[in-house]
């Protein structure tokens, strides 16, 4: 479950971040207002009033808009959707950022000689820059992705369980709270073990051809 | 085939180039002279709006590049999709290279064709073997840029650049960090590229190439055209008091 | 919507705004302190140097916060010894130092890995130039390496801030009164939780605002080398598929 | 007739609690599927953490909330209360060997435990005024924290208590004097204007009291009676 | 002053210095040359351990570097404060230029005397400044490096390694991104430098340089000296027919 959801929040968050990433850097004003107020805002509010908005939010506005039609019980969105839209929003935002970092640290020569090249504008972000700051911004993500997988906690409220909603169930029931509290970390360790490693890997593919500073 | 009437580019408060003229026909292998901090890179860049010039108007294959001012004075395109079109027949070699650090050579030649001319990767890669044979880094092909030493570098991006078949080409120093013998084998590759009728604008500090193939010099000064004219006047008889100067170090 | 709740609620939640501004600020520094040694040896490339800052960043990053602050909170608690100790026990027994002490090792962490990735985006090139010059390891460290990173790591450092702020609501777990802490208590009494909230967040917004308002002006600052130069148009990433 | 949703909170043992095997149980529990099988409906649970219970009703995430919940005056501005299903009384635990004089001034500066958003809080706040008071998310954590010497007391459920009391955690402390208030009930939470959801429920209510159900349950969790 | 002794490199399979031994006394000034990608760059880099070589020795100032071989079989330094110690007093100027991008010009001259030597910021601004006076760049002092052309990034690069006062200096093509005007300046500079008697290793493709400054001459080719001695004696009479050939497009 944990997985599930951080793996699809996870795939629409990086979405949000490059786009929110690549707008912040436009040269129309108005889309980097917009992105700058999504970054701000929703890295402003609390991932659990995200979560809580979209979800008793959605099910407000969605039974506003089926009232009319005649519809009166209750509509929700299910758990999962709701949880995996505002991770991945929340998300988004954070990534924004770091992908902006990393979009800076490119050199200007990289996009330039693919623009002398007659590339164009999606080309030269996908095949140069992209290729070059996802590099710099792997860290960066990373941290994100274990942040996201602790707050899947968050949607516990909404009522999905996983791995620290479990616990505290075991901690009620056996009066055992360190136990319990250990196994969990020691759950979310073993699923950051996944994760880093892939992550080590990544960034080993990513940094090909890139010469390192020895310590000497 | 290229027409730049009046460039001006300032950076602040600075004025780097103060009004630059130039037409060059199909065939035309025009050298830019000049001294260091001149303004020849930033004229080049300006050509194809990798700088956006302050004032001028640049026309390309017949076509006006459309500009709008901004807020800082300077001229923005106004259409990418013609820039791009453009950009797309003009090559450029930069004077730092820019090769793309994570790609190898092989796959820095054939991106752009690939991607812009949507070139088959068989057919791409023939093309930039063929190159890489010519500039003698056939055996570097599979090598990333890091690995490789600053004369192959260069060539790399030579080979890079012709790899587009372009039809107007702006060359930085391409032989800054070659040795003799390899400067001769690259004005060769480049003087061949003349007779095909390609339109060359070249900033050299090379002067036997300069006389030796172009078919104009020019020589800059302080961001303006100091001096003009067929290679053999302007060599054996300067008559500024600027490029006399100039030559007199090589001319020794 | 009661406006005049969320009024009444505001001194109350200034007072927890305060105490949350005070664990955000005394743990971002103890966090970077903590931050730079771990991310410099953590990017040696020897394993004995790199094999601890490994470790410590695998278990800071890897456990949630949650965990972290009752380990720290209820789990020491648990030994004997601690609490028998006159030297840990006045300081374990205040959550407010185990907040900040959980709080600094969490973020000192996240930013240690920010850090290290910075350190290894810049260009070799640089460093070599140091050390031909004769400047030693600590040297280049200081006045080369550290400073570039420091610039390329920014926006993801204000990331951290902004994570490590909203962290700090868990101060709340172990009975601070921070403002999420203040903000539910007011709820147990008034039963109006989106207003609340709502004011709580605004707060959150607010202090958000002004981080990033305060991050952004350093970039500006920090970045001199960098302006004027991508004067090209284009240089910027596609808008189009945003 | 659509299934009944009952929200509960399944960390309150041993009202209501989740086992190794995620089954909710407890006394809550089991009233609750009294109450449905006297009514004749069908019922399911949803856990919702304490905080969101009363929005998560609103909300209409379920219709009504069997968690031992306390009836306040505040809490009848939001919801509706059925009749009361068992009476909580609060009283203070401690260690063995102190003594507590538990006047408010008698407990002026001492640091005293208690559940967030319960009755408990509520009553010491404004009852003793001088009291350091520590609020905790779960009543676990406050028995903790009792254990470590953090704080000083504890004042809760009286139930809550004689069941921490009666574990091994508990061995050194005891109930301290008598419980310092007897009012307050517990009831079961419906949304508003659901007149008729409150009928039945008061309507079950008194048939399990009557045909012993009530007394059976009782007696499963607590050697007396505790409605 | 500077032995080096059968020094060897190798980058994975390819071997790309094998066996260079050289050494040079106070006051002398060797120049290396050799066609694009023989080795020249990875041999001075070696010279100060930024690249570890796979074999060999290096004195400097009587000193012999200690070093102990890793894993992978290259040459560690045995005691980084040794090797610090050593690179204070060997300059390099960088193929690449390598300037700081985030300190102006000036703040890149005086960054190492003020770190390493100690020296008070006013007596170091003093001399940074006389040193970018002399290469002419002393206009743009407070520029940053992107800021600069690439001539002028040279130049800094340049005045960057003399600001240390280094007794051995290691140019790697120091002129390549000047005009000839330039290239003429800066090689005077140099000049200068060998009559103060430091020693210096200059990397060129100036061959006019070479011939009238060096001491003595060497020419690499493939990882290998393959020609030695006194300049003259070299350009007018080379004995192997690489460096005939290398000579050859110089000399027409
Ligand atoms: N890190 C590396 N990995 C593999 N091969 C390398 C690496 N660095 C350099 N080489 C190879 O070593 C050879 C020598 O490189 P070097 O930079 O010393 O040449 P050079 O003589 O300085 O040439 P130039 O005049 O073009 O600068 C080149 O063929 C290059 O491809
Ligand atoms: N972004 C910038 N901001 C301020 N000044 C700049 C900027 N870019 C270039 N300059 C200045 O403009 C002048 C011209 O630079 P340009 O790179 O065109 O010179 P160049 O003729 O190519 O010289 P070289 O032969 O040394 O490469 C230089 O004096 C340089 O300092
Ligand atoms: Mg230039
Ligand atoms: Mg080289």
């Amino acid at each position: 479950m944990t997985i599930r959801l951080a793996l699809t929040a996870l795939a629409i968050g990086l979405v949000l971040g490059l786009a929110g990433a690549a707008a912040m850097a436009a040269p129309v004003a108005p889309l980097r207002w917009l992105a700058r107020a999504y970054t701000t805002i929703i890295r402003g509010i609390p991932e659990l009033l995200v979560v809580l908005l979209i979800y008793f939010g959605s099910s407000v506005l969605l039974m506003r808009l089926a009232r009319p039609l005649g519809y009166t019980g209750y509509i929700e969105l299910s758990p999962f959707v709701a949880g995996a839209v505002a991770l991945a929003l929340t998300f988004g935002g954070y990534a924004s950022e770091v992908f902006r970092g990393a979009f800076q640290a490119v050199p200007v020569g990289q996009a330039e000689a693919a623009q002398a090249l007659g590339m164009g504008r999606i080309a030269i972000f996908f095949r140069i820059v992209l290729p070059q700051a996802w590099r710099i911004a792997l860290p960066g993500l990373g941290n994100l992705f274990l942040v996201l997988m602790k707050d899947t906690a968050l949607v516990s409220v909404i009522g999905l369980e996983e791995i620290m909603r479990k616990a505290q169930f075991a901690t009620g029931a056996t009066k055992e709270p360190f136990t319990f509290y250990l196994a969990a970390a020691v759950l979310y360790l073993g699923l950051t073990i996944v994760s880093m490693s892939l992550l080590a890997w990544m960034e080993r593919r990513a940094n090909r051809g890139m010469p390192r500073a020895r310590a000497s | 085939m290229l027409a730049v009437e009046d460039i001006h580019k300032r950076f602040g408060e600075t004025e780097v180039l103060r009004g630059i003229s130039l037409t060059a026909q199909t065939g035309d292998v025009i050298a830019i002279l000049g001294s260091s901090g001149s303004g020849k890179s930033t004229f080049l860049r300006c050509l194809n709006f990798l700088e956006s010039p302050s004032a001028g108007r640049i026309h390309l294959h017949g076509e006006e590049i459309r500009t709008r001012p901004d807020r800082e004075g300077s001229l923005r395109p106004a259409s990418h999709g013609q820039l791009t079109r453009l950009r797309a027949r003009v090559g450029m070699v930069f004077q730092q290279f820019n090769l793309w650090p994570h790609m190898t050579v092989l796959a820095n030649l054939i991106e752009a064709p690939r991607r812009v001319h949507g070139m088959g990767k068989a057919e791409a890669t023939e093309k930039a073997e063929a190159l890489l044979e010519k500039v003698g880094l056939a055996d570097r092909r599979d090598y990333y840029p890091a690995h490789l030493s600053g004369g192959q570098q260069q060539r790399a991006a030579i080979a890079r650049t012709l790899a587009m078949d372009p039809e107007v080409i702006l060359f930085d120093e391409p032989t800054s960090a070659l040795d003799p013998e390899l400067v001769g084998e690259v004005l060769g590759v480049m003087a061949s590229l003349a007779e095909e009728g390609r339109t060359m604008l070249i900033v050299t500090h090379e002067m036997g190439f300069a006389r030796d193939v172009s078919t104009r010099t020019l020589f800059l000064h302080e961001g303006r055209v100091e001096e003009e004219g067929a290679p053999e006047a302007l060599f054996s008889n300067p008559q500024s008091d600027r490029l006399r100067k100039f030559l007199s170090r090589h001319l020794t | 919507m009661n406006i005049d709740v969320m009024i009444a609620a505001l001194p109350k939640l200034l007072e927890g705004a305060w105490l949350s501004l005070q664990l955000l600020f005394i743990s971002g520094f103890f966090g970077l302190m903590i931050a730079v040694p771990l991310s410099i040896a953590r990017s040696s490339p020897r394993l004995a140097v790199k094999a601890l800052p490994y470790a410590y960043i695998f278990f800071f990053r890897g456990t949630p916060l949650l965990v972290q602050l009752f380990l720290v909170y209820y789990g020491l608690s648990q030994f004997a010894f601690v609490r028998e100790s006159p030297i840990l026990w006045p300081v374990l027994k205040e959550p407010y130092w185990c907040a900040i002490i959980t709080f600094s090792l969490h973020t000192g962490g996240y930013i240690a890995e920010i850090l290290r990735g910075a350190i290894q985006a810049v260009p070799v090139g640089e460093v070599e130039a140091a050390r031909a010059l004769g400047m030693r390891r600590s040297t280049t460290l200081a006045r080369i390496v550290l400073p570039r990173a420091a610039r390329i790591a920014l926006p993801a450092y204000g990331n951290e801030l902004i994570l490590m702020l909203k962290g700090s609501a868990l101060a709340s777990t172990v009975t601070l009164l921070d403002l999420t802490g203040m903000a539910r208590t007011i709820i147990a009494r008034n039963y109006m939780p989106v207003e609340t909230f709502l004011m709580a967040g605004v707060i959150y917004m607010t202090i958000t605002f002004v981080l990033v308002r305060g991050l952004r002006f350093i970039e500006h600052r920090t970045s001199a080398h960098m302006r004027g130069r991508p004067t090209g148009p284009d240089t910027a990433p596609p808008e189009s598929i945003a | 007739q659509d299934t009944l949703r009952i929200g509960t909170e399944g960390a309150y043992p041993p009202f209501n609690m989740v086992d190794e095997n995620g089954n909710l149980h407890g006394f809550d529990i089991d009233i609750a599927n009294a109450l449905c099988a006297q009514m004749e409906r069908e019922c399911t649970f949803v856990i919702q953490d304490w905080d969101g219970i009363i929005p998560g009703l609103l909300a209409g995430k379920y219709d009504a909330v069997i968690a031992s919940m306390s009836v306040t005056e505040e809490r009848k501005q939001a919801v509706d209360f059925t009749d009361k299903y068992w009476t909580n009384k609060l009283q203070f635990i401690a260690p063995k060997s102190v003594d507590l004089d538990l006047t408010p001034e008698g407990m002026a500066g001492t640091s005293v435990g208690a559940q967030r958003a319960t009755i408990s809080a509520q009553w010491v706040e404004e009852n003793m005024p001088d009291v350091d008071v520590k609020l905790y998310d779960t009543q676990e954590n406050a028995y903790l924290d009792l254990g470590t010497g953090r704080i000083d007391a504890v004042i809760a459920d009286k139930l809550v208590n004689y069941e921490w009391l009666e574990s091994d955690a508990g061995a050194d402390f005891e109930f301290k004097g008598e419980p310092v208030y007897e009012n307050d009930l517990i009831a079961i939470a419906l949304r508003k204007g659901n007149e008729d959801l409150l009928a039945d429920f008061n309507a079950a209510l008194t048939a399990i009291r009557e045909n012993g159900t009530y007394a059976e349950i009782n007696a499963k969790y607590f050697p007396f009676d505790i409605y």
